[in-house]
């Protein structure tokens, strides 16, 4: 139960065992499977440069950034309003959480025509892309974690004459904190895929096009170097959350 | 405004419009282009050129025809592009396959069922009373077509420029399609039909910068290469190199707006062919509409 | 206590009425949404608020679901993608599960992989395509692969945090009873962690049908993914939406067995009141 | 408003009648279980609180003490019969100016001491200064100053339910409803805490229900002590204590004390080997 | 083996010096947290247990009880000195033969009573019918019968405690650790569960430390009564009762009864109230 605290250096040694790791084993499977199908850390980064230089890179980044951040925005307060309801709500959560992880299922590339009638061509079909690819995992990770909160931690809510919404802030957020965390991980990743995946189909400006015209293109080292960057960014975030998450959960563990 | 050309920065249709908007023949015909939209699957793009601003698009003339039987309510307007001569059939540099015939016994990946690289396949093998003796694989895109080459899942695989131009020095042309099946219309200009009585001089203008497009890239392939090569961000040596295997080929390839109804009927027979459309009586005269084509481009 | 539950017999069938409708409630109110938005829907595409170009009415998607059920054409894409699928699903379970276990239970590879385990679904995963098949060769394996790649951290993630929330006393008690790091997962772990496993097992399905459907429809020449994708950029509304409704059927129709399952085992720890 | 009186006369020391602060007729509970046979684990209790009372309720283990306190907060509804607190029907809601202490414990894990014990003085949006003085006080007085900053993972279990107790204490409500709240602590500190209790009762002039598993808690604190049956629960005994509300422990030394302890003994002994004697 | 022997004489009833069963010598147990400064909550505590003794622990409030017995079971590892149980050093691993019934409530929520209480002797691979007749039994001892196919999550928190009891009874085991097993029973039932539990403290011959809240509990059933300082929890005294073997709850008619009962009482009011002292 009594954790031995950790050093600042044996984290810094983690981290660094990690990323040593990950490109031991890049370069090795480069090796194997060969630069072609698999460019290797080094051309990867140089590729990555080239691209990093390319002129109009910077604006289709801003495109890509605008929609996602938006998306965001969206799919988390959503996601998380929509979770703590159908969490606290045990009949609506009974009745509609089947329904909405069938619909989840679906392929969203198919709803293309719909959103495209509904959002146009352009930003806003990218977003709601984004947004349904990110809302429901979040939801769901919610709602599981607020029904398993300790009832009584509820009662007492309930003794103090919470409204609905103090509920919300002081007891249902705080004792699914590590939940949400993990949900917002995960919405937050495919977030951003599905931002991507809009703008391969709706879209010739964003990190989607670029990655979806390298495909088209066959074109391996320039689709390594934006997944490399679509992973170092989303790692970076996902530690922030990490971070984060583990600030607020002080004391809860022992 | 945007304009949708499918393949936009992956294939060579888009060669007449990056020159047109480079050289200004849209704006001097009167319509002011700053980009072209595309996107994945010609369905896509037809849905997408119906929700732009200018609901026009060059389009694959199968998805075109895709459209207009689901009750789409779309005109086409011009040919695109009414030749294969980007489309080859390669194996590996080192591979023993030098022509269609040596293709019996071996295996040939096309990308997907009902697609046009199916049916090319199909009419090219069907033709040569290859098609019993081929082993024919699905292998989806580009990328893992090309993966599954290397690796040796199949001996052949389908291939288009401009990337053929790139890859040129690891591969070998089998056979070009070009050869095999003469005319085929690949690509149509299409528009909203409303879009077209209410705006008829858009795409009379739209229709006329292509068509100076075309014909300086006839005139000046090099410098055509050039500008396509700025607008796909490629290394212009591949496009120069593409634009002159296309030209190699004969038979004309981008259309200054003419319609080949032979090669679009070939389209139409090879979609039936391979099932990707029900078979039936299609009349083109309902579709096509000539009136915003230059006088020296018309049927009659 | 008999006095109380003896009412008149008015007031007993009413209880009865009530108890039933308690007891039903969830599958009548489920119904309920559905009907009122599939008739929502069908009236919409029915007046043609709806583009007809983009949207069937739900009656017509049924009538193509039914017809392509019967008429057996796409029996074969059917089979591949549920079999795909399903063995994604089953592997990414057990290893997700297992993946769940180990991260849970080395504080230190927890801490090393974390960050990564999440941020994984920000790269498009079909990108990996093209290594698969250098890997498993040009067949269904890389498809199963992917599904099984997109759904094993959703369920390890849900593990993880099913195993989190396991009180710390039940886990004594494990110790106390001698029981064997299998054991305890067994007997211990897994069942008070099931809520969050079920989670996990639900996502995972989604997941691996997204990842199978998803690369069918942008890779493969076959499965249900690729004749949606191709019956839509044919325009093809018939098919499509008849695949989509036998899809969402059939997930449907998993996920609420599963939710069932959840239900009746639920029920034992969960405080049901009649109040 | 109902007018009701429970027919224990009044505390000896009271001149005029208090006026009724709660009021419960006829409640009744029946748990209903799904593919199983309902458990009727409550009343039907009838009886009503004065103003500012002291009012003890012991009875035998599952006999549905806890079921009874939920129902008069209003955290569960009666499957029959009427709650009126301060007049008002108690109606799925907890009434303001009523405070729970649950025998569970109910500290949030994310909170310090601290933030616990103010949690519900800052809901109810009280300025900060008096919060802090409120808080400081409540958390001295339970012995846990020491540990304001510490998170109840820290804590032992006794504890917990001491900084379970400082929240509601903190609120300064008109009615607290206390459910086993010394069941983790040492006879010693049970007994200091229940003459705080006392203090604080008379201090703050509320109305407390103390669900407790002693005898003598009960009566050395009580004016009054319900004994309950074995489930389901009816009270088969109020007696009036007759302290003074200046009491303290000393009462034990009143010859009084051991007859109303064994009294409650007598009542206990046969419900609880009801309870228990279930044993084959 | 060690043979050190705790310096307090041995109960009256035994001819020879019983073997010892438990040995702790020189324990402590410090928590540190993070950004605070480390909580010593234990020791330095040296005793021994014998045989079949029963042993009682009171002390106050988070005086460190529950660490003893976690650090006893080898459920934690004590930060300094060494424990020893049956001659074999305690390092990390619950003994075998050892059972445990936590404060908390510790049945398992997706098993039926029956199951709850099976638990451990299925695991430990008895016979199903030799299972069936000691849960049976067991839960007919804890009145649990008629419940056997309820969920914990349908009973009182007293009830859910019994069901403890009872899994840790179906084990027979050499030593039982109870961590305040009755402290959500009202006391008639305490008393009852109390006579029970020597009647199988007897019956089984096992060695039993029972942390416990009552005074009177601790000195009516144990052979000695250890009082444990205000944290960081040390043993203040240890107590012979000198009961014989055969006691009862009639123990508390001894003239010696009341003595114990304030010698410990006395030891204990000061700790209390030092816990509590923190107070400003
Ligand atoms: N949710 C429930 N479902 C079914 N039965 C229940 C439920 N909650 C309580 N009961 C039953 O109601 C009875 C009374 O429970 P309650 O918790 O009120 O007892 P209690 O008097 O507080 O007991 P204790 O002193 O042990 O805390 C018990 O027999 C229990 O089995
Ligand atoms: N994980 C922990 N981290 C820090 N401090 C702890 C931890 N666990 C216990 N403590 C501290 O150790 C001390 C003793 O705790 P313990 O639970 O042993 O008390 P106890 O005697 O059992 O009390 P109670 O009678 O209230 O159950 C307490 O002061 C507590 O704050
Ligand atoms: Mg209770
Ligand atoms: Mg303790």
């Amino acid at each position: 139960m009594n954790r031995p605290i950790l050093s600042d250096r044996s984290k810094r040694t983690d981290a660094l065992l990690l990323v040593v790791g990950l490109l031991v084993t890049w370069k090795l499977a480069s090796l194997l499977l060969g630069a072609d199908a698999l460019p290797g850390p080094w051309l990867t980064l140089l590729q990555l440069k080239r691209e990093l230089m390319a002129p109009d890179f910077g604006a289709h980044l801003a495109e890509t950034a605008k929609a996602f951040s938006i998306a965001l925005v969206l799919a988390v307060l959503g996601g998380v309003c929509i979770g703590l309801v159908l969490g606290a709500r045990r009949l609506a959560g009974d009745v509609v959480e089947p329904l909405l992880i069938a619909l989840y299922s679906i392929p969203k590339i198919s709803l293309y025509p719909i959103i495209l009638l509904i959002f146009g061509l352009g930003i806003s079909a990218k977003i709601a892309f984004g947004v349904i690819h990110g809302i429901i995992p979040i939801i769901i990770f919610t709602m599981t974690a607020v029904r398993n909160i300790k009832p009584v931690l509820l009662r007492s809510g309930r003794a103090h004459r919470l409204t609905p919404w103090q509920t919300a802030v002081h007891i249902l957020i705080p004792a699914t904190v590590p939940e949400i965390v993990a949900g917002l991980r995960i919405g937050f990743s495919l977030t951003l895929l599905g931002t991507l995946i809009g703008e391969m189909f709706a879209s010739q400006r964003g990190i989607g096009h670029l990655l979806m015209l390298a495909i088209d293109r066959h074109n391996p080292p320039t689709i390594m170097a934006l997944s490399l960057l679509l992973f170092v960014f989303a790692t970076v975030v996902s530690i922030a959350l990490l971070q984060w998450d583990r600030r607020l959960r002080h004391g809860t563990v022992s | 405004v945007n304009l949708t050309v499918t393949h936009w920065a992956d294939g060579m249709y888009g060669a007449p419009f990056a020159v047109a908007v480079e050289k200004g023949y849209f704006k001097e015909a009167g319509v002011d282009v700053t980009g072209f939209i595309t996107s994945q699957g010609g369905g896509t793009t037809v849905r997408n050129a119906m929700a732009s601003e200018i609901p026009y698009g060059e389009v694959a003339l199968s998805a075109a025809i895709a459209a207009v039987k689901q009750g789409v309510k779309l005109t086409i307007v011009h040919g695109g592009v009414i030749s294969l001569a980007d489309n080859f059939w390669v194996a590996m540099k080192d591979s023993p396959l030098k022509s269609i015939e040596d293709l019996a016994g071996k295996r040939v990946g096309y990308s997907s069922p009902k697609s046009v690289t199916d049916m090319v396949s199909t009419i090219a093998l069907t033709n040569r009373k290859l098609l019993d003796k081929v082993e024919r694989k699905t292998v989806g895109s580009l990328s893992s077509a090309f993966t599954a080459l290397r690796e040796g899942g199949v001996d052949a695989i389908y291939m288009t420029e401009p990337i053929y131009s790139r890859e040129k020095e690891n591969l070998k042309i089998v056979f070009r399609s070009a050869d095999e099946i003469p005319h085929m219309t690949q690509t149509v200009g299409v528009v909203r039909r409303d879009y077209l009585k209410a705006h008829p001089e858009t795409i009379k203008a739209i229709i006329e910068g292509r068509r100076k497009g075309v014909d300086y890239l006839m005139a000046h392939p090099d410098e055509g290469g050039d500008i396509l090569a700025r607008h796909y961000k490629m290394d212009p040596a591949i496009t120069k190199a593409a634009i002159q295997n296309i030209i190699s080929v004969k038979g004309t390839y981008w259309s200054p707006g003419k319609f080949d109804y032979e090669g679009m009927d070939t389209m139409l027979k090879g979609l039936e062919l391979v099932k990707a459309i029900e078979p039936g009586a299609f009349n083109w005269k309902d579709v096509v509409d000539e009136s915003q084509l230059p006088a020296d481009q018309r049927s009659q | 206590m008999t006095n109380v539950m003896d009412g008149d017999n008015r007031q007993s069938s009413s209880i009865a009425v009530s108890m039933a409708y308690r007891r039903h409630r969830v599958v009548l109110w489920r119904l309920l949404l559905v009907v009122s938005v599939i008739a929502l829907l069908e009236l919409a595409s029915r007046l043609s608020w709806i583009d007809p170009v983009s949207f069937l009415p739900p009656s017509a998607m049924a009538a193509s679901a039914w017809h392509i059920l019967v008429d057996g054409m796409y029996r074969e894409d059917m089979l591949l993608t549920l079999s795909s699928a399903g063995t994604a699903v089953v592997m990414a379970v057990a290893g997700g599960f297992l993946l769940g276990l180990l991260l849970f239970r080395f504080g230190r590879l927890r801490r090393v992989l974390d960050p990564l385990l999440l941020s994984y679904y920000a790269v498009p995963i079909f990108v990996l395509y093209p290594m698969l098949i250098v890997i498993f060769g040009l067949n269904r394996w890389p498809l199963i692969v992917l599904g099984f790649l997109f759904a094993i951290v959703a369920m390890a993630v849900n593990t993880l945090n099913g195993l989190e929330r396991v009180p710390a006393v039940l886990l004594r008690t494990s110790k106390v009873l001698h029981l064997g790091p299998l054991e305890e997962v067994w007997l211990i772990k897994l069942p008070a962690s099931l809520p969050f496993i079920f989670t996990g097992i639900k996502l995972t399905i989604v997941y691996s049908f997204i990842a199978v459907i998803g690369g069918e429809f942008l890779l493969s020449g076959a499965g249900l993914g690729y004749q949606i994708a191709f019956a839509y950029n044919n325009f093809d509304n018939q098919t499509m939406y008849g695949l989509m409704f036998l899809l969402l059927l059939f997930v449907g129709v998993i996920n609420l067995l599963l939710h069932s399952a959840e239900q009746r085992l639920y029920q034992r720890r969960v405080l049901k009141e009649n109040a | 408003m109902a007018t009701h009186l429970h027919s224990v006369p009044l505390a000896q020391d009271d001149v005029a009648p208090a006026p009724v602060h709660i009021n419960v007729e006829a409640v009744t509970k029946v748990f209903s279980r799904e593919h199983a046979e309902p458990v009727h684990a409550l009343g039907p209790v009838s009886f009503s609180l004065r103003r500012k009372e002291f009012f003890s309720v012991v009875g035998p283990s599952g006999c549905g003490k806890s079921t009874l306190l939920d129902v008069i907060a209003g955290l569960s509804a009666p499957s029959d019969g009427v709650i009126e607190f301060e007049g008002k029907r108690v109606n799925g809601q907890v009434p303001d100016g009523v405070a729970v202490v649950f025998q569970e414990d109910a500290s949030f894990p994310w909170l310090s001491v601290f933030d616990n014990a103010a949690f519900g003085a800052r809901r109810a949006g009280l300025a900060e200064t008096e919060v802090r003085e409120r808080v400081d006080h409540a958390l001295a007085f339970m012995g846990l100053a020491r540990f304001a900053d510490a998170y109840p993972a820290q804590l032992s279990g006794g504890m917990r339910q001491r900084v379970c107790i400082a929240r509601a204490m903190v609120m300064r409500p008109r009615l607290m409803l206390l459910d086993e709240p010394f069941g983790a602590l040492d006879q010693q500190t049970r007994l200091l805490m229940g003459e705080e209790t006392l203090k604080l009762w008379r201090e703050t002039e509320s109305t407390i229900m103390l669900i407790t598993h002693s005898i003598d808690e009960a009566v050395m604190l009580s004016d009054r002590v319900g004994t309950m049956s074995a489930r389901p629960g009816t009270f088969i005994d109020i007696v009036e204590t007759g302290w003074s509300r200046e009491r303290g422990s000393e009462t034990a030394l009143d010859p009084r004390f051991g007859a109303l302890q064994s009294q409650i003994w007598g009542k206990l002994r046969g419900e609880s080997l009801k309870t228990l004697g279930e044993r084959s």
